[in-house]
Order: C-alpha cells, then sequence, then structure tokens
C-alpha cells in the first residue's frame, strides 16, 4: 500500500491526535502511543513509555551482586534465562571465572529452549495483533512445553533465577535430556502447521509483505538488533559475531529476511526470521545435548561475589537483541551502577520512523514485528 | 404459500374484533415470534461459536455453567447454561453512558440496529408456509431491510464521543455499503433465472427445475461471491474490520456496556441466521431436501420433502452455512480497510457483474 | 581493530584530545572535544563505529563529578570502544544524536536518571519517568520524596513489622 | 492481469489449507485439547503431558516452610532475601542460665530461642534464595521433592494481607521472659498494639467506652474501706501477673509486670510488689492516674477473698464483676442490659419476663431471675449480671454515699463530680492536634454557653471528639485529667 493515498489537493484532511494505550489490546503491555493520524494514515507517532518503570537500576545500588539475578528476571519477562544468563555473564567477566563444561552447555541448552518459548509468544502475538486468534493459543500451547521443562528444571514457570554468577542454581533434573529431544522431536511439525495456517496465508502475506520496511542502515543507526535487525538483512548475531558462551562450538546458521514475500526488511521478515530461528535453536539443542559433558555444575560458585574496582561491559544475544550489562564496581559487594542496555529500548525507538505514511492497523502489525517487551523498556 | 399473518387472521375470525385489533393482535403475536427467535438464535449460537473456536483452538471453551445436571469438567460439551448466565449478567449488568456522548443517539442506536434485523424477519420464510408476512417481493425486501442497521452503528459510532468508535463506524459504513452491491448482483442473477422477487416462486423454480448453486457455473460462483460478501455485511472475521479487536478496542460499540451491548449483540447473531438462511432459500433449493439432487431414492422416500420438515431442512442448511462463517473465523486474519475494499470492488463487483452478463446469456442459450 | 591502534589513529587525527584511562581500555575525551571525536569515530572509514550500543550515566559519589561512558562498535569491523565523557554538575555534552539516531532515547535516559545535559539534543525531556518528577533517581545523593502527588510513599513495612 | 488472477489462485489454495487445518484440529479434538481443568483436575496429571512426577522436579517454587525446631537463627536466610519479606527476633539466654534451646534433627546444640520469624508471603518474590544458604534446611518451599517434609501447598490466598503473614516461631512468652527476653516482648508488645490499633478502627468511629478501671472499684470500694488491713497475708496468692492486664497502655504494662516478676522472685507480699511496680512506674515516668488506681484497687482487692463472709449472700464474683453501664452513669435496669447474657433461649426468656413485669411494675431483677430459674437457665455469669443490677438498684438508691465512697477512693476518672466547677477554655490548649483541640474548643463553648456541668461538658467532648475519630490516648487522659477536677 502506498502512503500516497490520500491526495490532499484534492481532499482537505486534518490531522486528529489518537492515544493508543496504555491499556489496549495490542500495545504488548501499558505502552502509550500518541498517533497523529489522518483519516487511517499515520503521520506521526511518539511513544511514551516509563508506565512500568520499576527502578531495577536503582535496586542494583542497593542489592548484593547474587541478589540482583531475581531482579533481572523481572526485566524480559518472556526471556528471563537470557537476562539472568546475560548478567551472570558481565559479573563472570568482572570477576573472570572460568567455567566448568557442563554449566556452559545446560546454559546454552536453556538459554535455545528459552529463546524458542520467547519467539513462539512473540509468533503468537504478531499473529494476534493481525487478527489471526488461532496461531496464538497454538504457539502458546507449545510453549508450556517448554515452561514445563523449566518448571522441573528449578521451579519456576516464568521467573526463574536459575542461572547465577559462576554456575546454575540446579544440576539438570533426571530426565531432562530426553524430555527436552522429545519436545523438539514434537516441535518441529508444530512449526510447519504454523506456517501453513499463518505465514503462508494470503491475507497474512497482504497484511504485513511490504510493509514498515525497515532500511539495514537505519536499523544500525538507531540501533536496533536482534532479529528485528537481521529481518532487514544485516546478518548481526552476537552467538556468531561474538561467540559469548560455547557458542563457536556449535553448527548453526543466522537467518537473515530475504524479502520473499516482498521487500527487504518489511514486516513478514522479521516475523518470519523467527519462525527460522526457532527451528535454529531446536538445531543447536539437540548438539548441545550430544555432547553435554559431565561434572559439577557448584564448582565455579564463588562464595561471595565482591569483584575488584573495575567495570565491564556485557553483550549478549537475547530473544529480542543485543543485551547489554553495563556494571561499574567499586569492590564492594554492591555494584556501584548497573546499566542495562534493553534491546526493545533501541528497537521500539525507531517505530515512528519506520512506521509513518501507514495505516493504523499496520502500525499494530509493525509494532507486533518489532516484538517489545515493556518490562525490559521500562526496566 | 400462505403466511402466519393470513393464517392468524383466519383463525382468530371467531373473535370478530374489529380489522384494527385483529391487526394489532396479529402482529403483537408475530413480533413476540420474532423476538423469541432471535433470543434463542443468539443464545445457542454464542455457544456454538464459543465451542467452535475452543475446538479449533485445542481449547475446551465453557465448561463450568451446567443446567440439568449437565456440568462440565468431564464432557466436551459442557457448559451449556454459560451463554444463558451471560445473558444473564449483560442484562443486569451497569449501564454507562460516558459523560460527553450525546445521550439520546446513543441510547437510540442500539435499537435501530435491532429493529433492522427485526424488521428482516417479517418477510424471512423459515419454511413454506411457516414466514410472518408472505411478500411477492421478499427478496427485496430482505435486502432494503438487512443495510438499516448502518444507520444505527453510524449513530453508535459518532454519539459515542470516542474515536476508537469514529474510526469503527467510518470503515463499518464503508463496509457494509459497498458490500451490499456484491450481494444484490449476485441476488439479481436468481431474480433474472427465476423471474420472480418472491421467495416462495424463486423455491418453486428450483423445485421444478435443480438447485441455483447447481443452476450454471456462474450461478456457482454467484453462491460464493454471495456468502463471503454476506460475512464482510456482518462484519465477520475475516472482515471484520469495524470492530478489529486488536486495532480499535470494540469498534463502534466500544462505550457500550450491558443491555445495550446485548442488543448489538442479538442483531448481528440474527444477521448472520438471515444471510445464512436467505443463502440457503435463494441457492439451496430452501425447503427442498438433498434427496431431490440425486434420484436415487424410492419415491417413498420423498415423504421427507414437503411443508412438514421443510423448517427442519432450512435450518439445517443455515446452521451449515453458519459452521462456515465460524471456520472463516478461527482460521483467518483480518484484513485491511482498503484490502477490503479491493476485494469488494476489484473482485466482487467485476465477477458478479461478469456472471450477470454470463447468465443471461446461458439462459438465452438454454 | 585492536584498542591501541584505535588510540594511535585517533591520537593522528586529533592529538591531544584523547586519553588513555590507565589500566582501562577505555578512552577518555573533555565535553568541549566530544563533539569533534564523535565525527571522527563515526565518519573516519578505518574505525567507522556505525553502532552506539549504550549510553551508561554514571556518579563518581562525590557530588560533583558524573559522567556518560559511550559503548561503540563496529558492525563492519567488528571491534569496540568505550568512551567516557565526564562533566561537572551542570556542565552539558554535545549531544550525538545527529550521528547515532539510537543516542536519542539513551541520552534522554541519561537525563532523566542522572541529570546529564545534552546541548544540542532535538527534546531533551524525560522518558521513563513522568514529567513532574523533581530530582534525578540514580544520582547518590537522591532522596527519596516522602509524598507524591499527596500519596504517602512507604519508606519502611511498619504496617506488619 | 494474469498476477492478478494468480493472486486469487493462490489466496484461495492457501485459505484452503489453513481451513484444513483447522478443521483437523476440530476434527481430532478428543487428542489435542491441551486444556487442563484445574478445580477438577490439578497436576501432575502425566496422562495429559502436563507436569510430571514430584520426583522428577529440581525443587518447586510455592510457599516458605519453616521447621523451627530446626532453625538455629543464624540469619542466613534474612541476609539473602532480596525483598526483605523474611524477619527473625532471636534470644540468647543470659550465661550460666540452663535452659535447653533443643537440639536440630541434624543434632547441633540451638544456642538461641527463636522469638520470632515471620515471612510474608505477600512480598516473597519466589526467588529462593533463601533457602540455599540455611545449613540445617530447615526453610524451604513446601511440595514437590520437599513433599515427604511437607505436602504441596500453592492455593493460601486469604481475605486479609495479613494472613500472607506467617509466623513459624512458636517460643512462648514464658520461655522468652525466662530467657531474659522481657525486653523484646516489651517492644513487640508495642508493635502489636500500633497494629491493633490500626485494625480495630477500620473507619468506622469508635462508641463511647468507659474506662475499664472505674467500673470493679466502685463495686470493690464498700469493702476495702470497711476492712483495711486484713489482706496483706493471703494477698501474695491474689495478686497476679493478670491483675496488671487492665494497665490500658502497653509500655507501662511491660514495666509493671517486669517489676512484678523481679519483686515475685524475691518472693515479697503483696503490698512490697505493688510498692515496687509502683517505684518502677514512677522511675519510668509513666505513672498516670489510671494505674495509680489500678494499683490501689489491686492493694484492695485481696480482700475478695473474705468478702462474702461479711457480706449476706452473694458469691465472689457479686461485687467484682465489672458492670460498666451502672458505673458510669447510675441507670435503671435496661433490656438492652439483658443483650450481656450469652445464651440465647436464656436471653430471651429474660427479655419476655422483663417486658411481663414492666408492665405489672414489680421488681424487674427478681422476675427475671425468677423466670431463668424455672427455665433452668440461670448459669452464673447471668446470675453476675443479675446480682449486679439488684446492686445497681440499691446505689440509685443511695446516690449521695456512693459518692463519698467514690472520692474516699480518690481515684482520678470522670465519674460523679457534677459539683466541680467548670473548667477553662485554657485546659484544652494540653491537646496536640490542632483540629482535635478546635473541635474540643468548640464543643466546650457550645456546652458552655448552654450551661451544662463538667461532666456533662466532658461527655459531650468525648462524644463529639469520637463522633470525629479523634479521641486518642494523650486526649483521653487530658479529659479525664480535668474530669478529675486537677
Amino acid at each position: 500500500m502506498e502512503a500516497n493515498l490520500v491526495d490532499k489537493s484534492v481532499i482537505e484532511t486534518g490531522e486528529m491526535v489518537l492515544n493508543m494505550g496504555p491499556q489496549h489490546p495490542s500495545t504488548h503491555g501499558v505502552l502509550r502511543l500518541k498517533i497523529h493520524t489522518d483519516g487511517e494514515i499515520v503521520s506521526q507517532i511518539e511513544p511514551v513509555i516509563g508506565y512500568l518503570h520499576r527502578c531495577f537500576e536503582k535496586h542494583c545500588e542497593k542489592l548484593s551482586y547474587e541478589q540482583i539475578v531475581p531482579f533481572t528476571d523481572r526485566c524480559d519477562y518472556l526471556a528471563s534465562m537470557h537476562m539472568d544468563h546475560a548478567y551472570s555473564i558481565a559479573v563472570e567477566k568482572l570477576l573472570d571465572i572460568e567455567l566448568p563444561d557442563r554449566v556452559e552447555y545446560i546454559r546454552v541448552i536453556i538459554a535455545e529452549l528459552q529463546r524458542i518459548a520467547s519467539h513462539l509468544v512473540a509468533v503468537g502475538t504478531f499473529g494476534l495483533d493481525v487478527g489471526a486468534i488461532t496461531p496464538f493459543t497454538w504457539t502458546i500451547r507449545d510453549r508450556e512445553r517448554v515452561l514445563d521443562l523449566f518448571e522441573t528444571l528449578c521451579g519456576a514457570r516464568l521467573l526463574y533465577n536459575y542461572i547465577w554468577p559462576g554456575g546454575v542454581s540446579h544440576d539438570l533434573p533426571p530426565k531432562f535430556i530426553e524430555r527436552a529431544l522429545d519436545f523438539l522431536d514434537y516441535f518441529d511439525p508444530q512449526i510447519d502447521e504454523l506456517n501453513n495456517l499463518l505465514t503462508t496465508n494470503k491475507i497474512f502475506i497482504e497484511r504485513t509483505a511490504d510493509v514498515g520496511i525497515l532500511p539495514p542502515e537505519v536499523g544500525i543507526n538507531f540501533g536496533v538488533s536482534g532479529p528485528s535487525l537481521r529481518g532487514s538483512g544485516v546478518n548481526f548475531d552476537l552467538r556468531k559475531n561474538e561467540p559469548y558462551s560455547i557458542y563457536s562450538k556449535f553448527d548453526f546458521d543466522v537467518p537473515v529476511g530475504k524479502g520473499e514475500m516482498g521487500t527487504i526488511g518489511d514486516t513478514w521478515d522479521r516475523y518470519y526470521v523467527r519462525v527460522l530461528e526457532m527451528r535454529e535453536s531446536a538445531k543447536i539443542i539437540r548438539q548441545a545435548c550430544a555432547e553435554l559433558p559431565g561434572g559439577d555444575v557448584h564448582a565455579a560458585l564463588p562464595k561471595k561475589i565482591r569483584p575488584n574496582a573495575g567495570e565491564v561491559y556485557g553483550r549478549y544475544e537475547s530473544a529480542r537483541g543485543d543485551v547489554g550489562f553495563y556494571i561499574m564496581s567499586n569492590g564492594k559487594n554492591i555494584p556501584m551502577r548497573v546499566k542495562m542496555r534493553s534491546p526493545a529500548f533501541c528497537n521500539l525507538s525507531v517505530l515512528s520512523e519506520i512506521s509513518e505514511g501507514w495505516m493504523i492497523s499496520d502500525v499494530i502489525a509493525i509494532l507486533g514485528s518489532l516484538d517489545i517487551v515493556l518490562g525490559e523498556i521500562d526496566r | 404459500m400462505t403466511s402466519i399473518f393470513d393464517s392468524l387472521q383466519e383463525s382468530l375470525a371467531f373473535l370478530n374484533l374489529d380489522l384494527f385489533m385483529l391487526l394489532s393482535l396479529i402482529s403483537l403475536l408475530g413480533g413476540t415470534v420474532i423476538f423469541l427467535v432471535m433470543a434463542v438464535n443468539a443464545l445457542v449460537a454464542v455457544y456454538f461459536e464459543r465451542k467452535v473456536s475452543a475446538f479449533m483452538q485445542d481449547r475446551l471453551g465453557p465448561m463450568e455453567v451446567g443446567i440439568l445436571g449437565f456440568k462440565g469438567g468431564k464432557k466436551f460439551w459442557g457448559g451449556i447454561g454459560q451463554t444463558l448466565a451471560d445473558a444473564i449478567k449483560l442484562l443486569t449488568k451497569e449501564d454507562i453512558l460516558p459523560k460527553s456522548s450525546d445521550k439520546f443517539l446513543m441510547i437510540l442506536a442500539p435499537f435501530i440496529i435491532f429493529s433492522g434485523a427485526f424488521l428482516t424477519f417479517i418477510g424471512l420464510p423459515f419454511a413454506q408456509n411457516i414466514v410472518i408476512s408472505d411478500f411477492n417481493i421478499g427478496l427485496f425486501y430482505i435486502v432494503a431491510m438487512s443495510s438499516v442497521g448502518v444507520i444505527g452503528i453510524i449513530l453508535a459510532g459518532w454519539s459515542s464521543n470516542n474515536k476508537w468508535s469514529l474510526y469503527g463506524a467510518m470503515r463499518a459504513a464503508a463496509q457494509i455499503i459497498s458490500y451490499e452491491i456484491p450481494i444484490g448482483l449476485s441476488l439479481l442473477l436468481v431474480v433474472i433465472v427465476s423471474g420472480s422477487l418472491h421467495l416462495g416462486d424463486i423455491v418453486q423454480w428450483q423445485e421444478t427445475n435443480r438447485w441455483f448453486i447447481f443452476h450454471s457455473p456462474f450461478a456457482f460462483l454467484a453462491f460464493f461471491i454471495y456468502f463471503i460478501s454476506t460475512v464482510a455485511e456482518t462484519n465477520r472475521t475475516p472482515f471484520d474490520i469495524p470492530e478489529a479487536e486488536s486495532e480499535l478496542v470494540a469498534g463502534w460499540m466500544t462505550e457500550y456496556s450491558g443491555f445495550r451491548w446485548a442488543l448489538f449483540f442479538l442483531s448481528e447473531y440474527a444477521n448472520m441466521l438471515i444471510v445464512c438462511i436467505v443463502a440457503s432459500i435463494v441457492f439451496l433449493g430452501g425447503w427442498l431436501s438433498p434427496l431431490h439432487l440425486i434420484n436415487i431414492f424410492p419415491e417413498s422416500w420423498y415423504i421427507l420433502d414437503g411443508p412438514a420438515l421443510g423448517f427442519f431442512w432450512v435450518s439445517l442448511k443455515a446452521v451449515i452455512l453458519i459452521f462456515v462463517m465460524m471456520w472463516f473465523r478461527w482460521t483467518f486474519p483480518r484484513l485491511r480497510v482498503d484490502q477490503l475494499m479491493y476485494v469488494c470492488w476489484k473482485v466482487f463487483i467485476p465477477f458478479a457483474l461478469a456472471n450477470l452478463f454470463f447468465v443471461s446469456l446461458w439462459e438465452l442459450i438454454f | 581493530m585492536t584498542f591501541d591502534e584505535i588510540v594511535a589513529l585517533l591520537d593522528t587525527k586529533a592529538s591531544g584530545k584523547t586519553s588513555v584511562i590507565e589500566g582501562k581500555t577505555v578512552i577518555s575525551v573533555s565535553p568541549e572535544n566530544w563533539s569533534e571525536i564523535s565525527a571522527i569515530l563515526k565518519n573516519e572509514s578505518k574505525l567507522n563505529f556505525d553502532y552506539l550500543m549504550c549510553i551508561s550515566a554514571y556518579d563518581k559519589g562525590d557530588n560533583k563529578v558524573y559522567g556518560a561512558a559511550y559503548n561503540f562498535y563496529s558492525t563492519v569491523n567488528n571491534h569496540y570502544l568505550e568512551v567516557r565523557v565526564e562533566i561537572e554538575d551542570g556542565i552539558s555534552i554535545p549531544s550525538v544524536v545527529e550521528l547515532w539516531k539510537a543516542a536519542d532515547w539513551h541520552e534522554r535516559e541519561a537525563y532523566d536518571m542522572m541529570g546529564l545535559k545534552f546541548e544540542g539534543h532535538p527534546d531533551l525531556k524525560r522518558i521513563l519517568l513522568s514529567d513532574d518528577w523533581e530530582g534525578y533517581p540514580l544520582r547518590k545523593n537522591y532522596k527519596e520524596p516522602d509524598y507524591y502527588h499527596g500519596l504517602p510513599v512507604p519508606k519502611d513495612k511498619s504496617y506488619w513489622d | 492481469m494474469s498476477e492478478y488472477l494468480n493472486n486469487i489462485v493462490y489466496g484461495v489454495k492457501s485459505f484452503l489449507t489453513g481451513m484444513k487445518l483447522t478443521m483437523d484440529h476440530f476434527r481430532n479434538k478428543k487428542e489435542l485439547v491441551a486444556t487442563l481443568q484445574y478445580p477438577h483436575e490439578k497436576w501432575p496429571v502425566p496422562e495429559r503431558n502436563i507436569g510430571f512426577n514430584h520426583s522428577e522436579y529440581n525443587l518447586i517454587r510455592s510457599r516458605l516452610h519453616v521447621d523451627i525446631d530446626d532453625c538455629i537463627a543464624c540469619m542466613q536466610c534474612e541476609r539473602a532475601c532480596p525483598v526483605d519479606c523474611i524477619k527473625i527476633d532471636s534470644i540468647k539466654p543470659p550465661k550460666g542460665s540452663e535452659i535447653d534451646c533443643g537440639m536440630t534433627s541434624n543434632d547441633t546444640q540451638k544456642k538461641m530461642i527463636v522469638s520470632r520469624f515471620t515471612i510474608d508471603m505477600s512480598e516473597c518474590m519466589y526467588c529462593n534464595l533463601c533457602v540455599f544458604p540455611c545449613p540445617e534446611d530447615c526453610i524451604y518451599m513446601v511440595g514437590g521433592p520437599n513433599a515427604e517434609k511437607h505436602e504441596i501447598d500453592y492455593e493460601f490466598s486469604q481475605y486479609k494481607r495479613d494472613g500472607m503473614i506467617f509466623e513459624f516461631a512458636d517460643a512462648t512468652d514464658e520461655a522468652i521472659r525466662d530467657a531474659g527476653g522481657e525486653k523484646w516482648l516489651d517492644q513487640r508488645d508495642v508493635k502489636l498494639a500500633k497494629h491493633n490499633d490500626g485494625v480495630e478502627l477500620k473507619g468506622e468511629v469508635k462508641s463511647v467506652k468507659p474506662d475499664p478501671i472505674t467500673a470493679p472499684i466502685k463495686t470493690d470500694t464498700p469493702i476495702s474501706t470497711a476492712k483495711p488491713a486484713t489482706q496483706t497475708s493471703e494477698s501474695s496468692g491474689e495478686l497476679e501477673i493478670k491483675s496488671f492486664n487492665d494497665i490500658s497502655d502497653k509500655m507501662c504494662r511491660g514495666i509493671a509486670k517486669k517489676a512484678f516478676m523481679a519483686a515475685k522472685r524475691a518472693d515479697k507480699d503483696a503490698v512490697a510488689i505493688l510498692a515496687d511496680v509502683a517505684q518502677a512506674l514512677s522511675d519510668a515516668g509513666k505513672m498516670t492516674e489510671d494505674i495509680q488506681s489500678i494499683l490501689d484497687r489491686l492493694s484492695a482487692s485481696p480482700s475478695k477473698a473474705v468478702a462474702p463472709a461479711v457480706e449476706a449472700g452473694g458469691d465472689v464474683k457479686v461485687e467484682s464483676v465489672p458492670d460498666a453501664p451502672e458505673a458510669v452513669e447510675m441507670k435503671e435496669f435496661d433490656i438492652k442490659d439483658l443483650n450481656a447474657i450469652e445464651d440465647k433461649m436464656a436471653r430471651g426468656t429474660a427479655k419476655k419476663a422483663f417486658i411481663a413485669t414492666k408492665r405489672s411494675g414489680e421488681d424487674k431483677v427478681e422476675a427475671v431471675r425468677k423466670a431463668l430459674t424455672d427455665a433452668g437457665k440461670l448459669d452464673t455469669a447471668t446470675e453476675d449480671l443479675l446480682n449486679s443490677f439488684s446492686g445497681a438498684a440499691a446505689k440509685v438508691s443511695a446516690p449521695v454515699e456512693a459518692e463519698k465512697l467514690a472520692e474516699s477512693t480518690e481515684e482520678a476518672v470522670v465519674e460523679p463530680v457534677g459539683d466541680l466547677p467548670l473548667f477553662e477554655i485554657a485546659d484544652l490548649n494540653g491537646i496536640d492536634d490542632k483540629m482535635t483541640r478546635g473541635m474540643a474548643k468548640k464543643i466546650f463553648m457550645a456546652g458552655k454557653r448552654t450551661g451544662k456541668t463538667r461532666t456533662e461538658v466532658i461527655a459531650d467532648l468525648r462524644a463529639g471528639l469520637t463522633e470525629a475519630g479523634k479521641l486518642d490516648d494523650a486526649t483521653n487522659t487530658i479529659l479525664n485529667k480535668l474530669g478529675s477536677g486537677n
């Protein structure tokens, strides 16, 4: 659809400010968008965030390093494991601890399962945004399987506090690997089902292809990261570019948007990259499960985390994108400053750039394709 | 074909009231009947829809509010009483009117929409002789009445003084008015062939010849155009942009609550029933049994046909069509406004016009 | 490029305007030079830091010096750089929004939380907190207000102690 | 044009694929439905593959539970909690005291008494961090692998927020006091008082309560004056720690009790004990008229035992029963007073009888007593009630004497001091709260204009202030002062 749908020279139109949110079915949380519309056409968007601000960084200045982990859970509540992992990696960099292999493998398995779970929600809610309700329930049903696995792992379904600086809280429970592999076998056909129902549906393609195109340079300039950036053809994945854990050992591809249904970097690409990434994660999990070594997962857990003065910037490829933890330590057991670089924060900042000139319905679709989590944006 | 109206007139003659009293009495009875039909239809259809959606989404749907000891938790079809409970809840719910809304119009709008659906039922036959009043232009009347509701929709959206409602109303107006055209064209095809606007005659024609859907490839196509257009006219997914839940919170009924909202709901499902009954009468041979299609059955089976079971056949066909509508809804995403218009003006209307032309040729040739 | 090469190159480009914080792979820039250095970082083909990852405002603890740590990454050359701009309270840092659009919200957040002023920012206003908030919460000397819009702010848990 | 048609064909094809899928799901619902009917079926339900066997869980996140017998009060969990939802207080017995704090199940000798172990589950964020450091494994989340220690309990919803605060410590006050925890007990009492006050006024206005002190005193006085010096012998038996519970202010009560215990260990007799208590209180600067009067009463109370011998009939409780309505203002025996009777039936009978007598106009008390005895419903409580009223009737006959007695026991309550002159408005300045003061002064002026007596004005003040919910302890004391005319 072209932006110049309305010929201004013929029709006199005025601008109307539409206030979407903080309570709205498809703002994925308490996000408020001040949309300047011209009929159905959007001329400008001002995102208003902060409704979910929970002073994460202020809390961190009052809590010891161990106690911060549960709070990182609360940041990205759809990918809590990733937040724990990112924070732990940063702290380990600060302490420079060497981790046992088993811990790394467990972390990778868990992180990729979490990626699948998070992408399932992203894909399902995206379908919901464009009006397809059934895919949502199907994806949520599959996500439940992952959550059940995590529940056997650490008892919690959403906020795990499982990955700790220097290790993990528990070893894998009995039968975990078998169950994980069972889940993957069950999961592959589900992706095909999803593709048949939603991805290749004509209406869905009409709604998403060629909509909200994010050019690569714009994305990079705005600091967009993760699937949203890969959707526009940029092959930038920290697991490949800066292998942080043991990702260098595994063989997997980084899916990027190819513009199969429309232009490169359109909404459909951002959506489809996530679908493909689930398959890649499954690949990684299979490899990791195959060569999972033994050992004690608590070997490297420090008695008391008291790093030397200094600072560290840890990067991590979460389900949303490039999570960064900038930790400044002054030698106490309480960090002096913890700054979290939240990917969704940057991804959202590009919204008004790419959704101007489209219709309100498209804004919903674009917002869904950016896959924001307000808990992480507002911290 | 006699209507309920006439038969009542005869049967109540012994009261020898004067004409005005008689007519008012009869119309009172007829109105009650229609209202009951609408209410029951809404109750059943909502439960049906919930269950269909639930099973298509691997859920169970309402399971708890069983009646007559039919308690949920064990059987799939539990929760029979759910919609009844919801209806009671809606009726006893607080009725909120926004402070800065146009009170009069906001109160008026639901009744306009409701009466639109209500009036349509008058000319709608459920079987050979089960029709409140039998017009000789019944088809025309139904098409005309079924588009009265859009006035109410516009009023509702405007008087709510809510931007979302306004968007919904505008979209609804554009959508319903445009989709009137393919509907009219595809029905016109039937009229051309059967040469009558009287629904009874149309069914008569199908009885003597064959069902319209099998009349010719064009009629076959026309049926689908008609059916999809009616899906759009009843504002259901994939054409539910007026109440697009993820975009406009609830479209033009955002500000409504309680009884008025229940009226919207009632007329929405009534419209579904109407369009499906019209489709089954006009294209699917109305109260004729499918046995006629394939003549392998002995004559004696044709007892299944005829006025006695007519109501059964009509409602069966209607229910199947309604199920298909729900099936659409739980399968497809939603179209965008301009795409909706595209489908209407650039796909349906050209095809409908072509149909009209070719069917006329067909009639000339055969 | 390694850190040392970057430092060397920066010295050739703008000698004496950058300094390396000893013991760290961090470059410190004074606010008056920052706009020039940032332009070099972005546009110099060998550096080509096109990806601004994060701007972390920090408080040194003495109620005087505040700083902003810029973490850069180059998606082309795959190298990092961390630059620090430290200021006394009240002095403003030149904004880099023209070079990196990502800086827009990060600078707003730095202003919101730590009270750093960025001159040249299109509209520097609070982003996470409400516009009528007083003070900058992440400063070490920040005092929680007793009341917010007349609502008492619970400080202790005396209701169940 | 071909693209146009291709679009349509592709669209129709994709629609059919999708519809086939949904229809498959519709048909195979029996296998595919993933819902768990929560109240009817709870996980683990392996056959539907939602949830697994407990043995396969590392742990489970649910309510925190503490085996308090194993807790050695090492405070590790309290320190680990990121949200401070665990509060532990412990008391170390003094050196040389042979108090055994018990052994844990790991055969660790406990060195402390855990006087308090509260977990506020409404604040807990189930991070499980408190479980790991525990050296005795006595704090854990119930269910799952811990199921044999404590069964799963994830449904602990409450109607009140307080319900989410779980208290695990089971040390009795005596044990704590023996371990030298009086100080802790006092602090706890203060907190509790604060809490209860908060709970009591649920936004409702408290009804005017007569001072609890006044009632018993009036009934006691005659005897105490009659036989001043005979009690000390048996008093030590009479005087108990409970007796101090009448002291309204928790702090003072604590001090009093402490002094009492100290004195009791040195087994002094009642008078000496009371002297000690008074001493301790005045040291703490907590001595108020109320407490003074209570002490007086206690010094007098031992006479209870010998009272019956002197007074004809009536058993012990007769005089000692606190009878508020009578004491505050000498009111007639009213049908409302019968509401004090617990048993429904008995109350019914009593009221019937009361009404009857009202018509016939004979002695109500006797009639009711008779009716109840006939109905066999006359239990001691009712007996006391009626006795008190018979006493009341007597009093009404001779108010003057009552007044004399009242003065003779110099106790400081609002009680009949109508003769005192009306106090000055400046006397109200003692009230700190501005609003309260203003209100009080208004009421005072109103009363003054209508020329009311001191008692009436004070009554008005009480009523008015409670009306506005402003009648706090301080104001109450001031009013008492004014009432007692000093």
